[in-house]
């Protein structure tokens, strides 16, 4: 195994560490605003990673200038959902309450 | 000339649907009447040609099999070709004089029913299982569309039924084609059939489509959704069902039996098959007997005659092939003619219960009689087409020393007749008198007194039909 | 066990549990999402199977295009469960068996046809043989448009025959306005004018390389009705209740293309539905990509057309 | 166990699956969900029992399988305005017998 294979294997298996983090944080955690904050912010650093470790073992620049445009959009799509997700919870009222049975993804 | 009347089957029907979108309700029904009144037209170098050389085959896009899609008009396509042609022109002018412009159904009716019209040239024309799978689809939610087009409840809640029942159908055949698709390597009938090898994978092939098949075409006992479905449609839709709808699915049914399966031993299939027949005989016979509404009658009715085509199958004769064509046609004219007429008398009286109709033999004498006459041919009385079907199914019966077939036969248009005279004599000697009576207009009770008078006709152009079916017979059967 | 053989088990395993999950009656609205994963994971089993032009019409159409309109259909029954009828627990006995049977039939007929080596001149072999002279690159598209174009057709018909139905099921009245969030929302701006260009990008390159590569006219209409969806949710299009003359000429757009196309091709004593080069293929593409993105759009807004909405 | 047979059984699977979900459900929408997996379990069967040219599946295939997602979608989005209509009416979200055959 050469060096950049061992190398962007690594990055991708951080990168599934952190995926792994964000999940673990959705699923314990008591609200929907730290829910998102365990989402948003651990999954983008794992796709972060993930998408620089498939570019480092593909070593194309096209491959890397579309995994980087994924990455962008990712991060567009987490922003405005989370935001959306986090203003509605903050109209109905939901924000300081812990979350119920029902609600669990 | 040919192939360019057999493509003009198809699109000039689909491109008036497609126009009919863009124009006012007005003018969309002349010109989806016009664009109907081509077809029969272009029906003719057809005929000619098959009439004289056998079957016509179109290989579309210039790919033949085992790649692409063919059209073949064999004899059996053309007379349902012909069939539908005539059928669909005269509910047409029916639906003209009862689907007014101005309402919301007349707008939603006329872009639908020439494409409706389109798909089902397709399909009769279509030799690919996968093409027949695709045109089968359009031909239903067509219909479940124009079922729902009244937005009545019971109407609408009948076709949300019927429509689940003919998704799960649909995936029964999907299978079915993968299975014969993976086998054989084709899609197309005929080659498939040559290259199918006997074995319980082409056996289960065959049962999983069929099924699927009888599914959509409700032959008991998977005729559940028809009843509440045809008797609840609005107006001339009813006729549009029971006549050109369910014989889609039962024309492939058809096709893959005689056509692609002629390898494979159906024996024990053919008896099962035949009995479904004949318990739908006597059980939609019999249910329509107890009836309270005259649409829910015919209904009940088109369960009835459609089981007589399973008979084929265990009758599988020239005598019996001819018979199930015949009855196939006849049975189209006169239900159409039967729920047209039902229609007309609805809107006069504003219900269809017959215990309420007595009196309406004075004031809606075209009607009850168009009425009497299909009746005539549903019952299977001479000279009529209804009659030279039965005829000849007890004929094959008689062939094969088949009683037990040929008491059924017997039985179901015994029940047919209580059935029909039931309806008459409750118009005539009833005791509940209709009330106010709204005299139709006069071209809705003429189509219906046409289409009748065809499915009487049928009877004495036997001849020629016969000898245009017997140049084109299933393999293995011979004039 | 291989690693491909791995990754196969667990897509086959994740497919069966979500399945299961699905029908197990929970919540309604958690049930619709999970098929939505679901879907997303038929797509990447397609994936798997070689066959990325599938991966992308399930991804887009089958998951995507589905379960946004279950998501919309349910917010229109306000959520009502099903009461539970009378003979549920009867159904209930008898339907964990015919599950049982049904499956096992499917699993022995498909593994008893996988090992069937079909004929040697199938369709495919030679739809790969004609797709030389053709001047495609991608075999499904050839299939589509130039070997097999009248399913293609009739599937584009089904699509217009589908949207008159949904016409004709409109509730009276006026449609009610679908937006979720309004454009003053901050960061929704930001979004539209980043995520609808994108959308005409990614469906004419997903149409530019159907050709040759896998995507198409069915993929590249659903994401351009994804960004039509878009604009119908943040308000920017509003349902109306009439079809204009300018949506009824997009949704006939592509049929009658096809249409036209097929049928001259009689005029120059070609073959009915021969299609006379890649110009055609290019020029049926797009005219169906506009036909199917309008269509869904409305189909997803349930209305007759749209107008553009207010601020 | 080749891939191909670890496909066609989870499709076997999930067949069985959906006509569970089928029978079981009261709810049209319910159904719907059903329906719509048992259709992609019958999709990935014809891929997989297909066979193969050249390493891909069958193009052929492939091509029945796009149409006949894009008709299953069309079926869908019809049964759900249907659905929704027919709730707008009647307040019923099932299709359980009462009184179906008058009027």
């Amino acid at each position: 195994m050469s060096l950049s294979e061992s190398i962007g294997l690594a990055l991708v298996g951080l990168g599934c560490v952190f995926y792994l983090a964000g999940t673990v944080g959705l699923l314990r955690f008591p609200d929907v605003f730290s829910r998102l904050h365990a989402l948003t912010k651990a999954d983008n650093l794992g796709l972060l990673l993930v998408c620089t470790g498939l570019a480092v073992l593909e070593a194309s620049w096209r491959v890397a200038l579309l995994l980087a445009s994924i990455w962008l959009l990712g991060l567009l799509a987490a922003t405005v959902s989370a935001y959306l997700i986090a203003r509605h919870a903050h109209h109905a009222g939901a924000a300081g309450r812990p979350a119920a049975e029902g609600e669990r993804p | 000339m040919t192939t360019e009347a057999l493509a003009g089957l198809v699109f000039v029907p689909l491109v008036a649907g497609m126009v009919a979108m863009l124009l006012p309700a007005r003018a969309a029904g002349v010109l989806v009447i016009a664009a109907l009144a081509l077809v029969p037209v272009l029906l003719w170098p057809v005929t000619l040609a098959v009439w004289h050389g056998g079957p016509v085959l179109v290989e579309l896009g210039g790919f033949g099999p085992p790649l692409g899609i063919v059209w073949r008009a064999d004899p059996l396509a053309l007379s349902m070709l012909w069939f539908t042609a005539l059928v669909a022109l005269l509910v047409s002018l029916h639906a003209l004089a009862g689907f007014r412009p101005e309402t919301a159904e007349g707008r939603r009716f006329w872009p639908q029913w020439p494409i409706l019209i389109a798909a089902i040239n397709a399909l009769y024309l279509s030799a690919d299982l996968f093409n027949l799978y695709v045109t089968l689809e359009l031909v239903t939610l067509g219909a479940v569309v124009l079922i729902s087009v009244g937005s009545k409840s019971v109407a609408m809640i009948a076709a949300m039924r019927y429509l689940l029942l003919a998704l799960m159908a649909s995936l029964f055949y999907l299978l079915a084609t993968a299975l014969i698709y993976g086998q054989t390597g084709t899609l197309d009938l005929y080659l498939a059939g040559e290259r199918l090898q006997d074995g319980t994978l082409a056996a289960a092939a065959l049962m999983l489509m069929i099924t699927g098949l009888l599914l959509k075409s409700a032959i008991f006992p998977l005729h559940m959704w028809l009843p509440a479905a045809h008797g609840n449609a609005p107006w001339s839709v009813s006729a549009i069902l029971s006549a050109l709808v369910v014989k889609a699915s039962l024309y492939i049914v058809l096709r893959v039996w005689f056509w692609t399966a002629v390898g494979i031993d159906t024996q024990m299939a053919a008896t099962f098959l035949g009995v479904l027949g004949a318990i739908a005989i006597l059980y939609g016979s019999l249910a329509a007997l107890v009836q309270e509404r005259l649409k829910m009658l015919i209904a009940y009715s088109t369960v009835a005659q459609l089981g007589y085509v399973m008979l084929l199958f265990p009758l599988a004769s020239t005598a019996a092939f001819r018979g199930v064509t015949m009855h196939l046609v006849a049975h189209g004219f006169a239900k159409a003619a039967m729920f047209l007429a039902a229609a007309n008398i609805l809107r006069a009286l504003g219900h269809d219960r017959l215990r309420r109709m007595t009196g309406i033999d004075q004031k809606l004498p075209i009607d009850l009689a168009a009425f009497a006459l299909a009746g005539v041919s549903i019952m299977g009385l001479p000279p009529s087409g209804g009659f030279l079907g039965k005829w000849l199914l007890l004929e094959a019966a008689w062939a094969r020393s088949g009683w037990g077939w040929m008491a059924v036969i017997v039985l179901g248009s015994l029940i047919a007749a209580a059935y029909v005279f039931r309806v008459a004599a409750l118009s005539m000697f009833g005791s509940g008198r209709a009330g106010r009576v709204e005299v139709p207009r006069t071209l809705a009770s003429m189509t219906a007194l046409a289409l009748a008078l065809v499915a009487i006709a049928l009877g004495f152009a036997a001849a020629p039909f016969f000898a245009l079916i017997d140049r084109g017979l299933p393999p293995g059967m011979l004039p | 066990m291989t690693p491909e053989l791995l990754v196969d088990v667990i897509l086959a395993v994740g497919l069966v549990a979500l399945s299961l999950r699905v029908v197990s009656g929970g919540e309604l609205f958690r049930d619709i999402v999970v098929f939505i994963v679901f879907g997303l994971v038929v797509a990447l089993s397609w994936a798997r199977l070689g066959s990325p032009d599938l991966a992308l019409a399930e991804a887009a159409i089958g998951a995507g295009v589905t379960g946004a309109l279950m998501l919309m259909a349910y917010r229109r029954l306000a959520s009502r469960s099903g009461g539970a009828s009378g003979d549920r627990s009867r159904r209930l006995r008898l339907a964990a068996p015919v599950a049982v049977l049904a499956g096992t039939a499917v699993a022995i007929i498909g593994l008893a046809a996988l090992g069937i080596d079909g004929a040697s001149d199938s369709g495919g072999a030679a739809a790969l043989a004609a797709l030389p002279a053709t001047g495609l690159g991608n075999p499904v598209t050839g299939v589509l448009l130039m070997f097999r174009g009248l399913d293609t057709l009739l599937e584009l018909v089904v699509l217009l025959v589908v949207l008159l139905g949904a016409w004709a099921m409109m509730i009276p009245g006026p449609p009610p306005a679908l937006h979720l969030v309004s454009r003053d929302t901050p960061l929704v701006a930001a979004l539209l004018t980043i995520a609808a260009p994108l959308c005409v990008l990614v469906a004419v390159h997903l149409l530019v390389v159907g050709a040759d590569e896998p995507g198409g006219a069915f993929q590249a209409g659903a994401v351009l009705a994804a960004g039509g969806v878009l604009l119908v949710l943040t308000g920017v299009l509003r349902p109306s209740r009439e079809a204009g003359p300018v949506i009824r000429l997009a949704v006939l757009v592509g049929p009658a293309a096809f249409v036209v196309v097929g049928v001259s091709a009689m005029a120059f004593g070609r073959p009915v539905m021969e299609l006379p080069g890649l110009w055609a293929v290019y020029l049926i593409e797009t005219a169906m990509m506009i036909s199917i993105a309008v269509t869904l759009s409305l189909l997803f807004g349930r209305s007759g057309g749209f107008r553009r909405g207010g601020p | 166990m080749s891939s191909l047979a670890v496909y066609v059984v989870a499709a076997a699977a999930v067949f069985g699956v959906g006509v569970y979900g089928l029978i079981v459900a009261d709810h049209v929408l319910r159904k719907l969900l059903a329906l719509n997996m048992m259709g992609s379990a019958v999709f990935v069967l014809m891929v997989a029992v297909s066979g193969s040219a050249q390493g891909r599946p069958d193009p052929v295939a492939q091509a029945l399988v796009l149409t006949g997602i894009v008709i299953a979608v069309a079926a869908t989005a019809f049964a759900l305005a249907l659905l929704v209509r027919i709730h707008h009416d009647t307040g019923r979200v099932t299709l359980s017998e009462r009184g179906d055959d008058d009027d």
